[in-house]
């Protein structure tokens, strides 16, 4: 409203990930493909943050990178593959030496658990899936029986991360964003977490998501800190303001074959860089134009004035 | 000083909005609670956010709605979801500071009764039943009910608990394991009331020019009186100006 | 795709009705507040059709209406109020008078029994309400045993109505369909559903709903029928196209007060008009022009072109 | 007749969209999953619907995905959803027809590995895990495999189940109370196995120019030919002329 004093929770994400990310943090920096927030790893890494439990259905190249980096004691997962090209080569070596502890999910039993987080409940039911394998080796997996029929029901209990950080495509200051393209777990991740770090693409005026409030799947009182950080995201991407890099996904799978070629490259673009503006100039411009997202624009709706 | 004049609504949405603190999340309905919100929000509570169970959070509406669910809510919002969602992740899992209650009857131990009078299977008068309220009252972090105060209004026991205040009072409401922390005030145009520790309803302020008696005759058990009991502040000028001019113009609900 | 040769599902609301509403029925008109498909509940009245079991969170002035036809054996519920006026006389004297069954819950475990339908589970959780007396009243109220820690979990069936009725926006001719504004259980009566039949504000091209595949709430493969109905929701509204008529939400508690009322109104209003075109015609240009909906549009958002 | 030059990727991809019906909701993979439905809405199928594990409906992509997350699947499609409604609304609620499934290891009874080589708790190789593969082999009313046929890729058992075919055979996946009918059947470059009344793989179609020894040499069990076992059409000119000049002009995949 008009007369509405909220002070602005605006903060650069080197103070976020200070005043929210700590030592031994159960971590969930969410984004199914879309929208993984590797500048805020990367400011992770910077800061030699250890000890994390990186929870992610995907863990992606970011975690893979987190782990290499030394700042994971563990990590909670559905999928551990570098998606479309192969073996997250660090979160799999980790886990074969036996130095890195995990707990293993489906993709549904994980977001599972964070929809209970995010609802408050003690377990989320999902149907039987016969695949007994991971249940008899992971003890989080239980059973109820269904009052109804009788019959076993599997439930997940909630997943409760310290801190979530999300990307989103537009906020306003106080953390109301628009999110739009695949949609993953965000919002479930920032609900379910203790505190929560979004970062932007945009930070818009509040008039832009009043515009359209079915929009904004995160709202602002559930968001701690909001940090403007464009291109976020790269090398996974931001539906309509830049295209995923494939290319480096490629390019991970054999720069992560040697420790020199993964310790070179996070001296190179992570270590020696003090941020993702940073990051992104040193992309350079034909980087720039090969991830350029042209113009779909969304028919407009109409809200009324009543 | 010259004596302000006000109605027993614009007292109860005033002493209401008194109860809101700065930066609350409140699960609101329409009318007198929606008018105490705004009402906090243009005083002493500016960063007050009002959800509403239709699925509304931070609405700006242009006109009073007459429902929960109406367009005005929607327009310039900032955000709309789903009946689920708000159930879920708003109220049930903690995001909410305050829930507005209300019902045909209020017991002694703050439980209300919106269902039926009678016997329910067979009911006397049938009345609308929980709506949200059943989970508003478990899981909100505090509770308030704004309600004309009369006898039929304020039984010893409700007829049927449709939301839970102490139950039975005592630790018969921890016992059951929810989450919330209960009603903490019950407005009316007499007065307040508040559970003691036991539970159990307890005058502890009035209204200005009440006496405790009108308070008696007008509740259905032997109601006790704080021994700090208070009387409130009348409604001040600028409070009633908002209400007036800004709030409800058309004097639709004050 | 361009080369699709899907038969459109366009069929008028009558036919509609006619082919997919049966007596005995289990039928859900979804819609909290918004979106309330009272056309389809005056066709399902001028049908004659009989011992349908109506469920809707509120049953709103068009269950009121429909039990006053003597359209219903029973309603299943969580609030039978007329919203910010009163009772719902119908519904009301039927329950008292022991005419009409019903089966009632809070509004959330009412929408969690949708979403128990949506999502194929045999249950949806909830916390603890200690509101014990309706439980007693209502043996679909189950408990389990949270198996994390030992504590009761209250439990709800899902809900699997015969048809549900969903009116939305705008939908392309397969029932792919756009919706803004309260979203209410839309989504998750149409989910839960054994057959669906989707009322439209307008039909549009397939590429004005794939300009914008988040707002697309309910998607084709589950829509059985479409049906073009312009002001279907009228006393109800429909976000953007036209106003709630608060006016007739008031005049209803004065209508139903009597049967003659009740009767007149179902005649006129009703049994005498062909269709919801005829009833908005004769509803009258001073009408339309109160519930005119004034233009507030969303800012649009790129999805980009990749 | 002209001989038609084919390799094996197309003829597996093929074969696969021969399988799919028109009308078929399918829950789909990037790369030859993903050719096998394009080139059946092309030919056969034309309302075949492909849903993706990352939530999108109806996708319409101007280029071949790299992964089930790419934002071209996104940019005109019919619908995108959150995760946890694609795997509720659509897998579980049993709105998908077809599920398409891969692993390191496939079994004689059609159960999967994607977890790990050697022992679960000491991997001497661990690969990426279930994904949506452990609820889409229990939920999709069919499944099916497509995988080159390879002696290390066909065990007798596999090392672990992330995903269940048939168990052991005869009723134990029924007993399981999971919903979907389960493996259909596998295309390799040599031919078709589908599961028998026991739940067993049988080579039930052998690829043009293909020998049963071929099969029996490349599988990790004493595969059964079945007594109808068939030759398969080669592909055609058409099939191909949309492969190579529509779906995978760069021939990424094929």
């Amino acid at each position: 409203m008009e007369h509405t004093t909220m002070t602005t929770k605006l903060i650069s994400l080197h103070n976020a990930i200070k005043k929210y990310v700590h030592d031994g943090d159960l971590l969930y920096a969410s984004g199914f493909t879309h929208l993984i927030p590797f500048a805020a790893g990367h400011e992770i890494i910077r800061q030699g943050i250890k000890d994390l439990v990186l929870a992610r259905a995907t863990p992606d190249l970011i975690y893979d990178q987190m782990v290499a980096a030394g700042c994971a004691r563990k990590v909670i997962f559905s999928y551990i593959g570098n998606p479309g090209v192969g073996s997250l080569r660090m979160v799999r070596a980790g886990i074969e030496k036996g130095e890195l502890e995990w707990e293993e999910y489906s993709h549904f039993s994980m977001i599972s658990r964070l929809q209970a987080g995010a609802s408050g409940l003690p377990f989320m039911p999902m149907k039987q899936t016969g695949a007994a394998d991971l249940m008899k080796h992971n003890p989080q997996y239980q059973q109820v029986t269904d009052p109804y029929t009788g019959e076993c029901v599997i439930v997940v209990p909630p997943l409760k991360p310290d801190v979530a950080i999300v990307h989103v495509q537009r906020s306003d200051a106080q953390g109301n964003a628009h999110v739009w393209g695949i949609l993953g777990e965000q919002r479930l991740a920032a609900f379910a977490a203790q505190h929560v770090i979004l970062t932007a693409e945009e930070i818009v005026d509040e008039a832009v998501i009043r515009s359209d409030p079915n929009r904004t799947l995160i709202p602002g009182l559930v968001v701690d800190a909001v940090c403007h950080v464009p291109y976020c995201a790269h090398p996974s991407y931001t539906q309509g303001y830049h295209d995923r890099d494939n290319d480096f996904y490629l390019a991970w799978d054999e720069i992560s074959k040697t420790d020199e070629g993964i310790q070179a490259y996070l001296k190179e673009w992570v270590y020696d860089l003090p941020d993702r503006q940073a990051y992104w100039e040193k992309l350079g411009p034909e980087v720039h134009q090969r991830l350029h997202a042209g113009e779909r624009l969304s028919a407009p709706v109409n809200y009324g004035e009543y | 000083m010259e004596e302000i004049e006000y109605n027993p609504q614009e007292l109860m949405v005033v002493n209401a909005a008194r109860l809101l603190r700065d930066g609350d999340v409140v699960f609101v309905g329409v009318g007198i609670p929606n008018l105490a919100c705004n009402l906090a929000m243009r005083t002493h509570a500016p960063n007050l956010q009002m959800i509403y169970e239709a699925g509304v959070i931070g609405a700006q509406p242009a006109r009073l709605p007459l429902s929960i669910g109406d367009p005005s809510l929607v327009t310039g919002a900032l955000s709309v979801c789903s009946m689920y969602d708000i159930f879920t992740l708003y109220l049930q899992r903690g995001n909410v500071d305050v829930g507005f209650l209300g019902g045909a009857q209020i017991d002694q131990f703050g439980n209300i009764n919106a269902t039926v009078i009678g016997d329910y299977a067979h009911p006397k008068v049938r009345l609308p039943g929980s709506g949200g309220s059943m989970e508003i009252a478990a899981w909100a972090n505090r509770c308030y009910i704004i309600t004309p105060h009369q006898k039929r209004r304020f039984p010893a026991r409700v007829d049927f608990r449709t939301s839970i205040g102490f139950l039975t009072g005592g630790d018969a409401r921890a016992k059951t394991g929810v989450r919330g922390g209960g009603p903490e005030a019950i407005v009316t145009n007499l007065g307040l009331m508040k559970p003691d520790e036991t539970g159990e309803l307890v005058l502890t302020a009035l209204h200005p020019g009440i006496q405790f008696e009108q308070v008696q005759e007008n509740t259905g058990w032997a109601i006790r009186q704080a021994p700090n009991c208070e009387t409130t502040a009348p409604p001040n000028p600028e409070e009633l100006r908002i209400l007036r001019e800004e709030l409800d113009p058309q004097r639709i609900y004050i």
